[in-house]
């Protein structure tokens, strides 16, 4: 072996179905198989877990290098060591490889075994796959199709566990349908460092249960459900909603605070169900917390703002758009100079870069109401803007938010442009705004600078609208729509497009790719991109 | 493989056409001929003759629901049948069975089941992918309706058409 | 009220005016086309107008003006025969029949 | 020709004479075309061209406009209708045709016999014009080298649309 | 001179002998026989393909508390009533993406076939009227260029409906009609070279007197130059009733709808009353097709030993017959004209659904290509060898 060559990692040659290849040593052969193309079946293990290997799914046959008596490999006629095949199969998830390692991930032995195993996990399962909610993307099923007898040899009575338990406000086990492979319990070991989910019982009744006292309400304890390969837990809030194979899964990014974690949103007919982590190391890793996940209900409430408002009515009818926009124009304008606008750190990078253009075009001081909680050193950021950097990179964020509540208390302005934002929250009263001579808002639900606006323009929900936004790593992240907005509620760039139309009388922009054309085109450090090379993953950039 | 049919040789008459276009109409008014004549044997005279009783035990009529014969609703709401029909004229909005319930067990029952009449085309798929044996194309034939929304039969129409069909499915039975 | 020459002269013109002014202000070679033939119409009313003023020795109208009407129309119909089919190879070309799109020939 | 008639017709022909250049979607002009043809039949009815009336119906609205109808149809021109019309365009023709106009309202006034009415026809009693007749008449006796020239440019005009469709234009 | 003497001044009787025909003739005649036409379609079709058809209709007396609905024991005659209310009360339904003023356009247009019937001489003289709408010398080339126009319905539809199959048919429908227009005008010109006439009624009292153009046995027609010139005619007769079936979008030669291919062309997204236009504009094109058919060959209203409404017969039968003729006031024999006429049409009706449950659609390429390349060239012969046949017989 020549080791002299100073690898950073040292690489070992494996034989996998009879191919030799290198993988770095530590690798777990679960994982060499994987990166061979080999797709090892398995349940309890975890690439981010530890490995307890006790479902015993992932078995393959190994066998070590032959040695001749004096420690050295014996070589074959191809120059490559012979290998002494183990007589029993063993588990690939527990196992890193070794020099000279064989591995078979589908002779007849392996195949015998899987299908023991397949058969013996479901010994006691209750078989309800028409009520449960897994049923689509559950490992048993797609498993026992791939290694599993098709009839059952069991003709004893199957063994009852509690069935509908709620472990917590979020999450409901099944434990006929778990097969223990203990995934929740390491994850909130290992992960959510909140040691709450245990087995309790002996042999065939053994079942996962709470510790006594104890309830599974972890932020983070919906990811349990994720990893969960069976129907055993099941999100409360998902539970018989939808069945999974009528779900659209759309790539997107969380839009609830500053780390941008990346999700797929399943969307039926225009309807939301669900939203569940997407994998990506650079962000999120493969978890999210559930006070995010569930936070996706006001997209479809009946509260949503479907038509632009002015006010004072001017009939029965309600304006069109057009008329909206028209009003908007000519109240900014009449207050040309005495202008401020309240941009959004929830808006996309294209939208921003439409409101700079309005704010220098008005002259207009502008700045994003901050928005913060606290962090949980996971994966919840203390800024719960998502596109802070994005606002700082295009200079929307000025911090001169102070400034405009003083300037709205002494009257030097009188206009107000509210972009998805209650001004109300940062320090203006309802007082305040009423006494302005022109409030333009765009907003998704009515809050109580809606309430005020002159003119009111209904806009996209983040699952609504297309664009990109940057996280607070500086990670420039690709929004995409799921579902369609309500009513005539328009994106809101195109609301800021027909705006400064209105205002500069210039030419407008007609797609968002164009938007982004021209935000690349003035921003350096967005330089070379386009929304599609952003990719689902994201780009990291730098930041000034 | 494409097979390749030679075209036959035509004779100057038949290429000619119109004495296959006589030919054509002589054949044609001789069944005339035969109608007028009282000759033919015609078929059944749908309402005043019916077939009904006759119908085959494989004949596809409308779907519908069928309860066991504990009165429970063998459907439980695993949308199999929504996702396979064709012409999408299932509905399904699926709910949790309470817990005082005395099927509470099953978990999960259709709280609306729509099958809209005037979409189905009695292909039967929905038997066929039935998981618990609770969705059956009986013998009606004849549904019609004024109204569009008559033709939407909902859960308690269906369930009407369907009635009752005995035996347990294994695995809802408390004991095994 | 008696209808006098000038009054079939007057709508005639009027017609020819109008598809004037669409060949002026069309871009596309359909409509432009559409005007030529409005064009060629009013002329042919004014002919049809002069044949029934000029009553002959034999007091019937003067046949001459129908004739050329109807010279007139065939060569308007093989007109626009051709004419559309330029139309069609030339949108196949290059798939517009925007006038202002066809400038090959113009510096 | 009564006139009320006349000036029913002539204002309708006219009116759609400008909707053949003011419609922007080009199925609708050639509609108002066709309906503009019609009129101009009714008033060669109104001056006894029966066959020349029947002949406009029959090459106008039968063949020629259901040509154009099928090429416009063909061509899917839905860009057409977004276009904005020139507004250049429109004050320059305007000016052109109202210059047109003008003119031919001065060449009209100094027509000698514009003012005159029709001369009526006569006709045996309970006899009807057989234009028909006296048009054919005039057609095969005193222009038959025209009619025979009008044959061959047909014939040419025929080969030609042949040969301009078959063939793509590289 | 009706209409024209209306555009030249206005003679009042006139007017309201020529509204009183067109009455007459669509609202009492070509309307119930239209309907009529469905229903024979339909019982005709049934018979050749050993099924019975419509052959009941009730009245639902049942929506009024009884319990049986109301027989009528007609054979389903009532069926074309039904038919009609069904139309009129069925949903009325305006897909989306439609051009709206065009897609009401279109079946409104479909009704244009009717207008052809002002030219065609239903009957000879009823009252001393002539029973013809408008009795004009240019017939031929009115009811021309009035069925050029109608086109323009099925080829509005199908570009109005904005679906591909409507589409697909209005294309097929206007490339069908420029075809088969041609050779069909072209077919009617050896009867004009030897008739030297466009006037309607005139052909028809000339067959009435001298012998139906196909069946040439009075008058002049015992001469052997008649008899010489039934092979033109006959060619002609051919090639005028292919026409006349492509022209009405008949089977064999019905691309335009042709459901197998194109769902039902150019009217797959009308419903209710604006299918029923087309649908009645359809077989009102029959109607006159199958009028043209018998005007041009087979005599119009005339029948051997039948007097015209004066009670004036071809001179061979007046010789013979004349005294019973007298017998009867002329109007009778006016309106046993007219029934003799529309019992003509009735005939070539059955004839065109005979033909259409025997054979099979053409394919679009072959119906093209029948159309120009040999009804078109046959027909231009034809008027070749009626010319030498003229030319010969008046020689001798």
């Amino acid at each position: 072996m020549s080791t002299e060559t100073a690898a950073p990692v040292q690489m070992v040659n494996v034989q996998i179905d009879g191919v030799w290849l290198q993988f770095p040593k530590g690798t777990r052969v679960i994982e060499a198989c994987r990166q061979a193309q080999k797709l090892i079946p398995h349940y309890c293990y975890h690439p981010k877990l530890s490995s307890p290997g006790n479902c015993r799914m992932c078995l393959v046959e190994m066998g070590m290098p032959k040695m001749t008596p004096d420690r050295n490999p014996v070589v074959g006629a191809d120059g490559k060591p012979e290998i002494a095949w183990i007589p029993r199969a063993q588990i690939s998830c527990a196992q890193d490889v070794s020099e000279g390692m064989g591995v078979r991930t589908n002779s007849p032995m392996v195949q015998e075994c899987r299908k023991g195993v397949m058969e013996f996990l479901l010994i006691n399962h209750p078989l309800d796959c028409p009520i449960c909610d897994q049923a689509g993307e559950c490992k048993l099923q797609e498993f026992s199709v791939e290694h599993g007898t098709a009839e059952s040899r069991f003709l004893e009575r199957k063994v009852k566990k509690p069935k509908s338990v709620e472990l917590g406000p979020r999450v409901t086990l099944d434990a006929e349908r778990c097969i223990l492979c203990t995934r929740c319990i390491r994850f909130m070991k290992e992960v959510a460092n909140d040691d709450v989910l245990g087995i309790v019982d002996r042999g065939t009744f053994n079942s996962i249960s709470t510790h006594p006292d104890r309830i599974l309400d972890h932020n983070y304890s919906l990811n349990t459900v994720d990893i969960c390969p069976v129907g055993a837990l099941t999100s409360s809030d998902f539970r018989f909603k939808m069945r999974v194979w009528f779900l659209k899964e759309s790539a997107t990014i969380d839009t609830n605070c500053g780390t941008g974690s990346n999700i797929t949103v399943g969307s039926r007919e225009n309807v939301i169900y669900r939203i569940t982590p997407r994998d990506n190391e650079a962000v999120n890793g493969c978890w999210m917390p559930d006070s995010h996940r569930l936070n996706f209900k006001y997209v479809g409430s009946p509260e949503r703002l479907k038509e632009p408002v002015i006010r004072p009515q001017l009939g029965e009818e309600g304006p069109t758009w057009q008329q909206a926009i028209n009003l908007a124009v000519e109240a900014i304008k009449r207050n040309a100079g005495r202008v401020a606008i309240v941009a959004s750190g929830r808006s996309t990078n294209e939208e921003l870069f439409l409101v700079k253009r309005l704010a220098t075009a008005l002259g207009a001081k502008v700045d994003i109401l901050p928005r913060s909680g606290v962090a949980d050193g996971m994966l919840i950021a203390a800024d719960r803007n998502p596109n802070t950097s994005g606002a700082k990179l295009l200079g929307v964020a000025t911090g001169q938010f102070g400034e405009i509540v003083a300037g709205v208390k002494d009257g030097s302005i009188t206009a107000l442009i509210a972009l998805g934002e209650d001004a109300t929250k940062a320090g203006l009263s309802e007082e305040d705004l009423a006494k302005l001579d022109a409030v333009v808002a765009t907003d998704i639900l009515p809050n109580k600078t809606t309430a005020k606006a002159d003119v009111l323009l209904p806009v996209s929900a983040p699952f609504e609208k297309r664009g990109s936004m940057i996280n607070l790593k500086g990670r420039l992240q690709r929004l995409n729509r799921v579902v369609t907005a309500p009513g005539s509620a328009r994106d809101d760039w195109e609301v800021l497009r027909d705006l400064i139309l209105g205002i500069t009388g210039s030419n407008g922009l007609h797609s968002v790719e164009e938007v982004f054309k021209a935000m690349a085109a003035e921003t350096p450090a967005l330089a070379g991109l386009t929304l599609s090379r952003i990719g689902d993953l994201g780009v990291d950039i730098s930041l000034p | 493989m494409a097979y390749v049919v030679q075209r036959p040789e035509l004779t100057f008459k038949e290429k000619a056409y119109l004495p296959s276009i006589l030919n054509g109409l002589k054949i044609t008014f001789g069944h005339f001929k035969k109608m007028i004549k009282g000759e033919t044997k015609v078929t059944m005279q749908y309402p005043e003759e019916k077939w009904d009783s006759q119908l085959p035990e494989h004949y596809r009529g409308a779907p519908t629901l069928v309860k066991d014969e504990h009165d429970r609703e063998r459907c439980v709401a695993c949308q199999m049948c929504e996702f396979i029909c064709p012409p999408r004229a299932i509905t399904i909005k699926p709910e949790e069975i309470p817990s005082d319930n005395k099927f509470a067990k099953v978990e999960k029952r259709p709280r609306e089941f729509e099958i809209d009449m005037i979409r189905c085309i009695y292909c039967g798929m929905c038997e066929e992918v039935c998981p618990e044996q609770a969705i059956y194309l009986r013998k009606d034939y004849a549904i019609n309706g004024l109204t569009r929304a008559e033709m939407v039969h909902n859960k308690a129409k269906l369930y009407e058409l369907g009635g009752v069909f005995a035996g347990l499915v294994h695995k809802w039975n408390p004991e095994k | 009220m008696t209808l006098t020459l000038n009054h079939y002269l007057l709508v005639s013109g009027l017609l020819f005016t109008i598809g004037f002014a669409g060949v002026m202000l069309r871009r596309n070679i359909i409509i432009i086309f559409m005007c030529l033939e409005l064009m060629l119409n009013a002329a042919n009313l004014s002919l049809v107008a002069f044949s029934r003023f000029n009553v002959g020795a034999d007091g019937l109208p003067n046949f001459n003006a129908q004739v050329l009407t109807f010279f007139i129309i065939t060569v308007a119909a093989a007109e626009v025969a051709v004419g559309l089919a330029i139309i069609v190879a030339l949108y196949r070309a290059r798939q517009t029949t925007h006038v202002e799109d066809i400038n090959s020939l113009k510096f | 020709m009564n006139p009320i008639l006349f000036w029913l017709f002539s204002i309708l022909m006219l009116g759609f004479g400008i909707s053949v250049v003011a419609n922007r979607n080009p199925v609708a002009s050639a509609l108002s075309l066709v309906v503009s043809f019609f009129c101009l039949a009714a008033l060669y009815v109104g001056l006894d061209a029966y066959v020349l009336a029947s002949i406009q119906v029959v090459v106008y609205a039968g063949a020629v406009m259901v040509l154009f109808l099928f090429i416009i149809m063909l061509l899917d021109l839905k860009a057409e209708v977004r276009r904005k019309f020139n507004r250049l365009a429109i004050g320059g023709g305007a000016v052109v045709a109202i210059g047109f106009a003008a003119q031919l309202l001065g060449v009209l006034g100094s027509h000698p016999r514009g003012d005159q009415p029709f001369p009526a026809l006569k006709l045996a009693e309970g006899e009807t014009l057989s234009d028909l007749q006296k048009v054919g008449e005039t057609l095969f006796s005193q222009h038959t080298l025209p009619f025979q020239v009008i044959g061959v440019l047909i014939l040419v005009a025929t080969i030609g649309v042949i040969v301009i469709s078959k063939r793509e234009l590289k | 001179m009706m209409t024209l003497a209306f555009f030249n001044s206005i003679p009042w009787e006139m007017i309201l002998w020529a509204a009183g025909k067109a009455i007459f003739v669509i609202f009492l005649v070509v309307l119930p026989l239209v309907s009529y036409t469905v229903y024979a379609e339909r019982r005709v079709s049934a018979a050749i393909q050993d099924r019975v058809g419509p052959n009941r209709t009730g009245f639902p007396t049942t929506l009024l508390g009884f319990k049986k609905d109301l027989q009528l024991f007609l054979g389903g005659l009532g069926q074309p009533i039904a038919d009609a209310v069904k139309f009129i009360l069925k949903e009325d339904f305006t897909p989306g993406g439609v051009k709206q003023f065009y897609f009401w356009l279109a079946p409104c247009l479909a009704m244009l076939p009717l207008v052809s019937l002002a030219f065609i001489p239903f009957g000879s003289s009823l009252f001393g009227e002539k029973m013809v709408i408008a009795d004009v010398n240019v017939g031929v080339l009115g009811i021309f260029a009035v069925t050029g126009c109608s086109v323009y319905a099925i080829v509005l539809a199908g570009w109005a409906s904005n679906s591909k199959y409507p589409f697909l048919g209005g294309i097929r429908s206007s490339s069908q009609m420029i075809a088969y227009e041609l050779s069909m005008g072209l077919s009617i010109i050896p009867i004009l070279m030897l008739f030297g006439s466009m006037n309607l009624s005139d052909l028809v009292q000339y067959q009435a007197d001298n012998g139906w153009l196909l069946l040439p046995l009075w008058g002049k027609g015992w001469s052997w130059e008649r008899w010489l010139m039934l092979v033109p005619l006959g060619i002609s007769f051919i090639i005028f009733m292919i026409s006349v079936f492509a022209e009405t979008n008949r089977l064999p030669f019905d691309m335009p709808e042709s459901e197998t291919e194109l769902v039902a062309g150019y009217h797959t997204e009308y419903s209710s009353m604006k299918f029923a236009l087309f649908f009645l504009g359809e077989y009102a094109a029959m109607i006159v097709g199958s009028a043209l058919m018998v005007v041009f060959f087979f005599g119009g209203w005339s029948l051997p030993f039948i007097p015209d409404g004066n009670g004036n017969a071809a001179p061979l039968f007046q010789s013979i017959f004349g005294g019973i003729y007298a017998l009867l006031p002329n109007w009778v024999w006016g309106l046993a004209n007219i029934t003799v006429f529309f019992g003509k049409v009735a005939l070539i009706l059955i004839f065109f659904i005979w033909v259409r449950w025997t054979l099979p659609r053409f394919r679009f390429d072959q119906l093209i290509k029948l159309g120009w390349l040999y009804l078109f060239e046959i027909a231009l012969a034809n008027i070749f060898l009626t010319a030498a046949v003229l030319a010969f017989t008046n020689s001798k």
